[in-house]
């Protein structure tokens, strides 16, 4: 008969007005700024700049090679790269971003500059408070806000950050035993150049042998994390 | 004359001057209800309510919103700068004419000097019971009237069936 | 109170006004409007007649005033309608355009 | 004990002849009767604001709880932490409407788009005149015609109306426009039939005179409210669906519809224009609301004669009444979805005009058959008159829009 459905919804609706004071069930709703759910581990926000150290700035695992400004599809990343060159984690000789900016209200979230960061520099952030009351200004931000440490990372993606961590070790273990093996063959072909010119010395000069010691740089090719 | 009843007459003509003198004719429309309410107000000052707010809930209620609806439908597709008008010195002269003919008679007329009796006794009660008893051969002409109105304003209206 | 005459000559000026208007303008419903108008105004005369009447139980005025309220409800309606319809055949309200015979 | 009650019960009378009291002698008449007006405006002018002001914020609070959710439980006193269960909430929007930018667009027509929530306050307002809020408290007694007042006073709405969606110059405002003035020219039949067979049945068009004829007491106690006939009851809901419709309510909200024409005729409406229509909106309502409980529900009469009840003022009577109805609404609105514009149509012609005036014919059966029927036959009769052409009309509405056949989700 017409009328029975209304009164049907009506008699639902009633039982969700009175359940919602007293049944969970049917108040799922979470009062934010006072009561917080805890970050899921998947969640993610926007970028931000790995570092080791404790000065951000002297730690930043970034080598302003711009693989993710030239990847971000909405171009809302900015680098300079930097004149001089310091020594990075692996004590490596690299330049480092001079500048590093992102406008933050550009950014779609994609995680793109992660997937195709080659040194796990750049990862994404769960931080979403980041409301401003600056018009323009207000969500560009520089290397100095976007660094992080890599504690912090190992925070909020446990899982990813000792994947990242593995990795990264793998590197510098890799890096060490080439820089162990180089110093053992730079040693070696000392060695051998003493004995050799010694034996010149003794024999004659003869041509130098062929040791290259050019250390290869990190393979560009390494995995990203997980 | 007293003074709300000036103010009354002086709006109720304004707007109709407006409204049959206005280019826009949505605008037209709009003065025409006041002209309407206008009216109404003159016959409640009559003690005419019943009569009064019919014309309300008549005019200004259903006979405006025709006349805005149909404006609306009939959006002229014609060019603006054509005037909206035709001779209008003809008409207004006409017009001009019948007003002084008719102010003349009402002036010299000794019934217009007529002063109110004291405001008589109606109820809508014996309104309805005249409609009943003396007035029911007119009500019924006029309940036909209307559902011919209604049947033969739809009908005339109506959209012609497509492919025909 | 006003006496009879200025509700005769308002009632005047109104029908006039809608006379000039129904003369002169050239959109069929601001014809319409004009005669509305002046039905109008013979409805002031009406209920203004029988206040002054000598015997205003009678009540005379104010049925013709209600009797005339239909009847120019049902002309605005038919009016309105035959215009509707002038228009769709013609594409214009204009009632000096709409001159011939054949739709 | 009695007289304090009957006391407390003509308090705003007794107030409002207090304060005419205090005006010196030498009052010219004419400044004694604008003030007596005064003095019955400023109430209603009052009172209905701030109580649209407190819907505001219930229905958002009641329609939160019908949806899971916790509605507005913020704003309370500002510099505190107290929140007042977020009853702070209507003075933070109505400053927020007031200091708002008042956009007029380019091309709109200034005047009129200026005049039009003018135009539908007005009537709004005046439609709260005939209303008797109380044993004696109605601002304007129109003994002749006082229903009559009400229904064209309301009609006269349809063309501010109007007036808002044609002037914005925008397409969803005229078709929100043209879909009000539809949708209330429609229902406008309905309602006033439903409301006519109370009048055939109280024998007057005067409101405070249709409160009298439901003081009359059945089995010695109980008040007979039109709502305890057969008609009465089908005409309360009627009336209701229609004033629902009239109201633009929810499931009839087509003309603001906002999935498909944004706010229907007050889109280009913004800052304190916009906070017009919210309001003329809400005190139509209220007004209809009111005009109900006058017809059906016994106006400020309490339901039985019996000590406790007589003794809560006829005014609280009314008001509370009026509370219900519009929790009535709201919980309407967090239930029932919004029509299409064909089915309002049809539900308007097909179904609530057929069934007014079925209702119309069985008032008058009821009204002659009182001497010749016992009631113990008379309401099964009446009753069943009501109910059978009720099932047949409603069976052709679910045969249409109930079986629904889907070709991929079966």
């Amino acid at each position: 008969m017409l009328g029975t459905g209304i009164l049907k919804g009506m008699v639902e609706t009633a039982k969700n007005f009175a359940g919602s004071y007293h049944d969970p069930e049917r108040l799922t709703t979470v009062e934010y700024p006072e009561q917080r759910i805890a970050s899921k581990e998947n969640a993610r926000q926007f970028p931000f700049l790995v570092h080791d150290t404790e000065d951000p700035m002297k730690g930043l695992r970034c080598v302003a090679c711009q693989i993710c400004e030239k990847e971000c599809p909405p171009q809302c990343i900015y680098i300079v790269k930097s004149k001089d060159k310091r020594a990075d984690y692996k004590g490596q000789m690299q330049f480092y971003p001079a500048t590093f900016d992102i406008d933050l209200s550009v950014c779609m979230s994609c995680q793109i500059c992660v997937e195709v960061c080659p040194f796990e520099s750049i990862k994404m952030d769960t931080e979403f408070e980041l409301s401003n009351t600056d018009r323009f200004g207000g969500l560009l931000v520089n290397k100095h806000q976007l660094a992080k440490s890599n504690e912090h990372y190992r925070k909020i993606h446990p899982t990813e950050a000792a994947a990242s961590d593995a990795a990264l070790a793998v590197e510098v273990a890799k890096a060490q035993a080439k820089a162990k093996a180089d110093v053992e063959a730079k040693a070696k072909a000392a060695a051998e150049a003493k004995t050799k010119a010694e034996a010149a010395a003794a024999a004659g000069p003869v041509g130098a042998p062929a040791s290259a010691p050019a250390p290869k740089p990190s393979s560009p090719a390494a995995a990203p994390a997980a | 004359m007293t003074l709300p009843f000036a103010i009354i007459a002086g709006l109720t003509v304004g707007s109709a001057v407006a409204a049959m003198s206005l280019r826009n004719m949505v605008h037209c429309a709009l003065s025409l209800v006041l002209t309407f309410a206008g009216l109404a107000g003159l016959y409640l000052q009559l003690n005419a309510e019943f009569v009064g707010l019919t014309q309300i809930l008549v005019y200004v209620g259903a006979v405006s919103i025709l006349i805005v609806f149909a404006i609306l439908l009939t959006r002229s597709t014609e060019p603006k700068d054509e005037p909206s008008t035709v001779t209008p010195w003809v008409g207004i002269s006409v017009a001009v004419g019948a007003f002084l003919t008719m102010a003349l008679a009402v002036l010299a007329s000794p019934v217009g000097k007529r002063i109110a009796a004291p405001a008589p006794e109606v109820s809508v009660k014996t309104l309805g019971q005249k409609l009943m008893t003396d007035y029911v051969l007119p009500l019924e002409v006029m309940a036909l009237l209307l559902t011919a109105a209604m049947l033969g304003a739809v009908i005339i209206a109506m959209r012609e069936k497509e492919g025909k | 109170m006003s006496p009879l005459w200025c509700y005769l000559t308002v009632s005047a000026l109104l029908f006039c006004i809608g006379l000039a208007g129904a003369l002169t303008r050239r959109n069929a419903i601001m014809v319409l409007i004009g005669i509305e108008l002046m039905l109008n105004s013979a409805n002031l005369n009406f209920i203004a007649f029988w206040r002054f009447s000598e015997t205003p139980e009678t009540q005379t005025g104010l049925m013709f005033a209600l009797f005339s309220i239909a009847i120019a409800a049902a002309e605005a309606a038919v009016g309105l309608a035959l215009i509707i319809t002038i228009y769709r055949h013609f594409r214009t309200a204009n009632v000096d355009k709409v001159e011939e015979m054949k739709g | 004990m009695a007289e304090l009650f009957a006391k407390l019960d003509a308090l705003p009378v007794t107030l409002k002849h207090l304060l005419l009291g205090l005006l010196p002698g030498a009052t010219p008449e004419w400044l004694v009767a604008v003030v007596s007006a005064v003095l019955s405006i400023t109430p209603i002018l009052a009172v209905f604001p701030l109580m649209f002001a407190l819907t505001t914020v219930i229905e958002r609070k009641g329609l939160g709880r019908i949806q899971n959710r916790i509605g507005p439980n913020r704003v309370g006193i500002p510099l505190t932490d107290i929140r007042l269960f977020g009853f702070g909430q209507f003075i933070a929007d109505g400053i927020k409407s007031l200091i708002k930018e008042d956009v007029v667009p380019r091309a709109a027509d200034k005047v009129v788009h200026f005049l039009a929530p003018i135009a539908l306050l007005i009537p709004v307002l005046l439609t709260y005149s005939v209303l008797p809020f109380g044993k004696n408290m109605v601002p304007l007694d129109l003994p002749q015609t006082g229903l009559l007042f009400f229904f064209a006073v309301g009609a006269s709405t349809e063309l501010s109306v109007f007036m808002a969606g044609w002037s914005s110059r925008n397409k969803y405002s005229l078709l929100g426009a043209m879909r009000a003035i539809a949708q209330m020219v429609s229902y406008e039949i309905p309602l006033i039939l439903s409301a006519l067979t109370v009048v055939m049945i109280a024998g007057t068009l005067s409101l405070p005179g249709i409160v009298e004829s439901q003081t009359e007491l059945k089995f010695g106690f109980l008040y007979t409210w039109h709502l305890f006939t057969p008609w009465g009851l089908v005409g309360f809901f009627l009336f209701l669906t229609a004033a629902a419709a009239e109201a633009n309510r929810t499931p009839f909200d087509l003309p603001e519809a906002e999935s498909e024409i944004i706010a229907g005729y007050f889109t280009e409406y913004s800052g304190f224009k916009f906070a017009i229509f919210f309001l003329a909106e809400y005190l139509g309502l209220f007004a209809m609301c009111g005009l109900g409980i006058t017809l059906f529900l016994g106006g400020w009469l309490p339901p039985v004669k019996l000590a406790p009840f007589t003794w809560v003022p006829s005014w609280c009577w009314f008001l509370g009444k009026l509370s219900a109805l519009i929790v009535l609404f709201i919980w309407l609105r967090g239930t029932l979805p919004r029509l299409r514009t064909d089915q309002l149509m049809g539900f308007a012609w097909k179904f609530l005009l057929p069934m007014t005036l079925i209702n119309l014919v069985v008032a008058a059966l009821w009204h002659l058959s009182a001497n010749s029927i016992p009631l113990v036959a008379r309401w099964p009769l009446c009753f069943a008159m009501l109910a059978i052409p009720y099932w047949l009309l409603g069976r052709g509405f679910e045969a249409k829009f109930t079986k629904r056949e889907y070709r991929f989700a079966n």
